[in-house]
């Protein structure tokens, strides 16, 4: 039992840290750390940036384009870039539908659709949820019926996130209404986006971004060699996919990126003769945080130990199942620490985009302050999205503790 | 004297049903009537700011002398409720509450008479200037100056962020330093200072819950001596009381959001259907929404206890009731707020639907004059609510 | 609405007030406020004393001694037994038992037992609950023969309070196993604990005191007069008396007496530079008590308010639901803070009746101290007993939002 | 240098099997072995306490140059897990970790090489006196006074608390004043006292979870040159270090008792019926043991992090580390113990069975060195683990 870094891993994780501090675009990695949007353009220059480097795909087979990086080098890989402000590489690409298509899909499906995705040519987004599916995603009711070499799909998706900068969509369809399971009926289908019949609608969030969206088919003629793996064998890849998440999940290097920030942030605002950082009943708030978030980076260090003598693809570590639920607690605590430093200053709402009457009459509210309301507003999904906390609760006491 | 009663009498009632009925008609979708609202010039409806005025619910707390109806703290408790479950965008806790309150506290029976029946009758309305970038929650920290002009009035100077409806009110109340450091308790002023007075600069802007508030510069802005409210730098007394009557409002409107977020949930619970059966019927959600509502049960006491309190004379057992009501109120606020949001799940998260807006009101009611941990740190320096016992002899 | 008392109120209050602090004996009271045990002698004395001045069964039907107090007189009198740290009279007497034979019992009966219930010339203890029924009551299984004119009683009660003390025993026992409904075949029987076949063993709870028992029943001769209501009616019994239990049960006058300790306690516990009570983080979690002890105090007299209105009996307010939850949440606090105060003076553990070896080597410890951590072990029960807190939880999830 | 891992080597996991083997052989009841042993003096099995010496368990932290096996926190983790898992009661932290942390960390050379091997062979007994009436949590906090007596020794004056298996150990380490104020850093000096020497009166008690304590009293007590534990006035650092590896040791300890009762509990709620059904069935419980499984699990992670800290030199960064492991171990302890109470009902509150046991444990390992509030408000005042960021240029 050792818990410091070999030399060699030291020295991978500063030839990261020093990539990311110099070729990731400052003002990109700024937005990050203020929890401010960013553009479609922000997000492919970050990932196309780490693509030149060979990192936009690490995960991968090698032959496809994967590193081969240990399991502390992945995890060093994540860590860093949450703490220093740099987009991950689109996870829809590179996390959800790139390991799907290399796992299930034909050689000619990967060799045309694998080099977009690692390279972000391709914005690809993802139609899993549908209205009234909620955490029953089997019970999805988007048909695909075939037509000769095509499937008519029709029905509508929702919380499809960018959807609006994407240029495909992967898909679960139902092709066999009679299955005798429901699940049993399902395919994955890739659908471009640019197909005629597809039309899509922001959702507007409480914090006022446009990140998720309805998706509508009607009609939709989808090549049958765009389905991937085989017909209602569709249920086999989202599990797949939805199993791929393991330690990034928790974001723990994004939650110290954050306590580092409420702790400059704290020291500017004035509370009773100090700051409020000097306030014991915030300074303890902050240290409870920092507690908890250590433990957790244990917690993923204690997995990651497990994964490499068990190998990948091992029977998980049991304690892999409560990184969604702490990570998503202490992402939430954290944005909501940031929106009490603001206090009164959160109010106001700006936005670039609106220019609606009433709107940016000039320069208001205090800079840093403006998204922290914003940010703790949106990150309220974190415990939703994936599986709500409530989900992973079921799913620890079945199949961790065998209720 | 009757014995303790906590129900309404039977004219509270009438203006519980006329206040009600007012704020159903007006707002008949809670979002949309927002979202059509919000597209007015100042953020509300002139037209229904009329109707409150014609109701006489713009007269309420002032008194009958100054052109009020002389009511107290239970009828502005109604009222509040009221808003709180419509999530009204009208100025009342502006002009009624924050700018009434002032103009009760610390003006003068000359200044009250030239100002209520205005109020009273929707032609005037005020917004309360005390926040500064700096100040955070402290109602004394105050750097905008006010100097002798020579003739008897004042020069403001500096700026104010933050102040609710501030983008359209008529008048402005603004404390100011007349004497002392930016954070001596001594020293500070109230002034009324006309919305379009040379000088005023404002940027208006929504807040985060729909409503509007702007920042407002003021350069070298000239007070006539009637625009002085109350004693010359003794203003803080005046600015505390409103605050803490305004505390309680907000008390009630959290009240009033809290229940409709806590009806709407637990409709949801037995309405939503996952995994062919409502999912009210997992026993894990059942036992959620009855900490909502014990939460909310909670909420409604301690309201009881700060309408009460509200109109107490002593400053310090008004003080540290308004911290307890703010804490749990703020507390409660939250866990509600979050947890309608958790148990709706996606539908939860988006503008389209109405738990999104309460909670964000929830969430600002919180940052407004003190978030719960500013009241409990403060309710703990006072000494809390409960004397330490003697040890016996 | 008026929250302020009228002077008749305020009159009453005072001469509660000063009866409590006059008559009981301090020596008593203290031991409930500083949380040692109290004897047998104890809570006769506080009862009898009680009795004396007609204040023992104020709830009880006047013919029989009640006192026809508004409900603000039952509240002002609980609260101050409460603060002044009174024993309050025997709740198996006067609570539970007085009032099943009030409703359901035979003229004979109450002319027998009420007087002496009411005086505590007889001690009354509870036999409900059953090894194996613990929040499923109904499920019980002790049985009772009907014999001639008399039952013959087999089985086994569990967490039977005080039985050491008891003179008799309410209980219900199970006279008709082959009832449709399990709760049709009960029936509730008064039995005298002198009777052969009855003996009892102590259940030695985990703060070391003896106050449980299990009672066993190896054929019993109860006389057929002793059955309350009629034979199978005794499910009505139960639910009776255990709908009985109304704001007392918040004990909201316990933790105000308790956080009054507490501030009189940390004062003199040096934390830093000055006392425990100076230090921002104890002080903040105290105030926290307070506010929510301040809301439940006001819930009690919202329900107090609306039973005036409605009349008692009336549907209760659905506020009187949570009384249960936030009042024992609110003695564990209490009682938890206590102990944190002592800290490591906590840890001596001293009994008066332990003369084992290696006990009581001369005075140890300090004395405010000793009894903290076992009124925090012993305060584990109150979320337990009268339907554990999981189980309220269940009831107004059905009774009062209609799940 | 071999990468970062986590999991136990082959000697390691050779020691875990032999002392959980041990353990299991020597408390084959929880309950009944305890109430048994209690009876014992010393409230120990001193048979018992020769075994964990024949398996070498006693020499583990000490250097082999004094007697010891030279080995780790890691070691000392696997023991502390296993008595917690067992509730063992011999003196192995009042022997081991604090008198020989204390030895180790302040004797010299002699004086270990003196004392080691009484202490492997099982035949020397050792206790910490550092805690005083009004010292609560600061071991800085020192009444007793030692006075030089002029030929090289000291005169040892005052009364200690609640010294851990200090009516029984043959040797007393008591911290006492040499120079400065009560509550000055420095002039603390380390003396090792007989047990049994003039003017030493031990009242001796059981403890609320089961082990021995003492309350002691110096009276004009003597102790030579040879009973001057390191440099004179300047104990306070070993006396730190050594409290630091206790709490890491404790952590250890609270992690067994954890991992316990939350098998207990899942188990219970697993067999337990109710209603006609097993009480795990209702998903409100199984939520509840996830809540005990994640707790479980954070405490698990946090306690490797203080074990590899345990050993680390620099005081500041050892001493963070203690108080995140002690917060997240108390907080998590006191979850689970409550938690594990709740579930299992009356049970539960009863001495019979061993939930109570390990709930009291629990309990008073919180008290001991600092509860979980305590070392939050430390590590706040140390500025926390993480820095602050820096503004953007």
């Amino acid at each position: 039992m050792d818990l410091r870094f070999s030399p060699e891993e030291l020295a991978f994780r500063d030839e990261v840290r020093t990539f990311f501090r110099t070729e990731v675009p400052l003002s990109i990695r700024r937005k990050v750390i203020e929890g401010r949007e960013l553009t479609r353009e922000d997000i492919v220059t970050s990932h196309k940036t780490l693509y030149k480097r060979g990192w936009a795909t690490p995960g991968w087979a090698k032959e496809w384009g994967g590193t081969g990086w240990s399991p502390i080098q992945f995890y060093m890989f994540g860590e860093e870039m949450q703490l220093n402000g740099v987009p991950a590489p689109v996870g829809f690409n590179v996390t959800m539908h790139g390991p799907v298509l290399i796992q299930f899909g034909t050689e000619a499906q990967k060799k045309h659709h694998l080099p977009r995705i690692a390279a972000c040519d391709d914005f690809w987004c993802q139609g899993f949820s549908e209205p009234g599916s909620g955490s029953d995603l089997a019970s999805l009711k988007t048909t695909a019926v075939r037509q000769g070499d095509h499937y008519i799909v029709n029905g509508q998706k929702i919380w499809t996130t960018l959807a609006q900068y994407a240029d495909w969509i992967f898909c679960l369809v139902r092709t066999d209404p009679n299955a005798p399971k429901k699940q049993l009926g399902i395919s994955y289908l890739m659908i471009d986006m640019k197909t005629p019949g597809i039309s899509h609608r922001p959702i507007v969030t409480m914090d006022g971004t446009r990140e998720i969206n309805e998706v509508f088919f009607d009609n939709v003629k989808v090549p049958v060699e765009n389905l991937v793996g085989e017909e209602g064998k569709g249920w086999d890849c989202a599990k797949y996919l939805l199993g791929n998440e393991r330690t990034g999940i928790a974001r723990v290097g994004t939650s110290k990126m954050r306590v580092a920030r409420i702790k400059e942030l704290a020291r500017i605002v004035p509370s009773g003769a100090g700051s409020l950082m000097d306030d014991p009943q915030f300074a303890e708030k902050v240290a409870m945080v920092e507690v908890e978030l250590k433990a957790l980076e244990m917690t993923q260090l204690r997995i990651i130990s497990d994964d490499r003598k068990s190998g990948r693809g091992g029977k998980p570590n049991p304690a892999s199942s409560i990184l969604k639920i702490k990570g998503s607690e202490l992402q939430q605590a954290t944005t909501e620490l940031l929106m009490e430093i603001a206090g009164p200053l959160a109010l106001p709402y700006v936005r670039q985009d609106a220019d609606e009457p009433g709107h940016n009459e000039g320069e208001v509210g205090v800079d840093w302050a403006l998204p922290t309301a914003p940010q703790y507003f949106n990150n309220r999904k974190v415990s939703i999205y994936g599986g709500t906390n409530e989900i992973q609760h079921n799913i620890i006491a079945k199949a961790v503790l065998g209720f | 004297m009757p014995p303790m009663d906590l129900e309404l009498t039977d004219e509270q009632r009438l203006l519980k049903d006329s206040v009600d009925g007012l704020l159903a008609r007006r707002y008949p979708d809670v979002v949309k009537t927002r979202v059509e609202m919000m597209k007015e010039p100042g953020g509300y409806s002139a037209a229904g700011w009329k109707e409150w005025a014609d109701q006489g619910l713009l007269a309420i707390p002032f008194s009958e002398d100054d052109g009020g109806l002389d009511q107290g703290s239970v009828e502005m408790m109604i009222v509040g409720e009221a808003i709180g479950r419509t999530l009204a965008l009208e100025p009342y806790l502006a002009t009624v509450v924050l700018g009434g309150g002032a103009l009760r506290h610390a003006g003068s029976a000359a200044q009250r008479q030239a100002l209520v029946p205005a109020i009273a009758d929707g032609s005037l309305t005020l917004a309360l200037a005390h926040q500064e970038k700096q100040s955070r929650f402290d109602l004394f920290d105050v750097g905008v100056t006010a100097k002798p002009d020579g003739a008897g009035g004042f020069v403001i100077e500096g700026e104010k962020m933050v102040v609710l409806n501030g983008d359209s009110a008529d008048k402005l109340i603004v404390s100011a330093r007349v004497s002392g450091d930016r954070r001596a308790k001594d020293g500070i002023g109230l002034f009324l200072v006309d919305g379009k007075a040379a000088g005023v600069s404002r940027r208006g802007y929504p807040t985060q819950d729909g409503r509007r508030a702007a920042d407002i510069s003021f350069s070298s802005v000239k007070v006539g001596k009637d625009g002085i409210l109350g004693e010359s730098g003794q203003g803080l007394a005046a600015l505390e009381r409103t605050v803490d009557e305004a505390i309680a409002f907000l008390a009630a409107e959290a009240v009033g959001a809290m229940d409709v977020l806590h009806e709407t949930t637990l409709d949801y619970l037995k309405t939503r259907k996952q995994f062919g059966v409502a999912i009210g019927s997992f026993q894990v959600l059942q036992h959620r929404s009855v900490d909502m509502f014990t939460a909310l049960e909670q909420s409604k006491s301690i309201l009881i206890y700060g309408t009460m309190m509200a109109g107490e004379d002593d400053a310090l057992g008004r003080r540290k009731a308004m911290h307890a009501v703010k804490v749990q109120v703020g507390k409660a606020g939250r866990h509600i707020g979050q947890d309608a949001v958790q148990l709706h799940g996606g539908i939860g998260m988006t503008a389209e639907y109405k738990v999104s807006h309460y909670f964000k009101r929830l969430t600002m009611i919180d940052l407004a004059f003190g978030n719960a941990d500013h009241h409990l740190r403060e309710l703990a320096r006072l000494g809390g609510l409960i004397e330490a016992s003697k040890p016996a002899a």
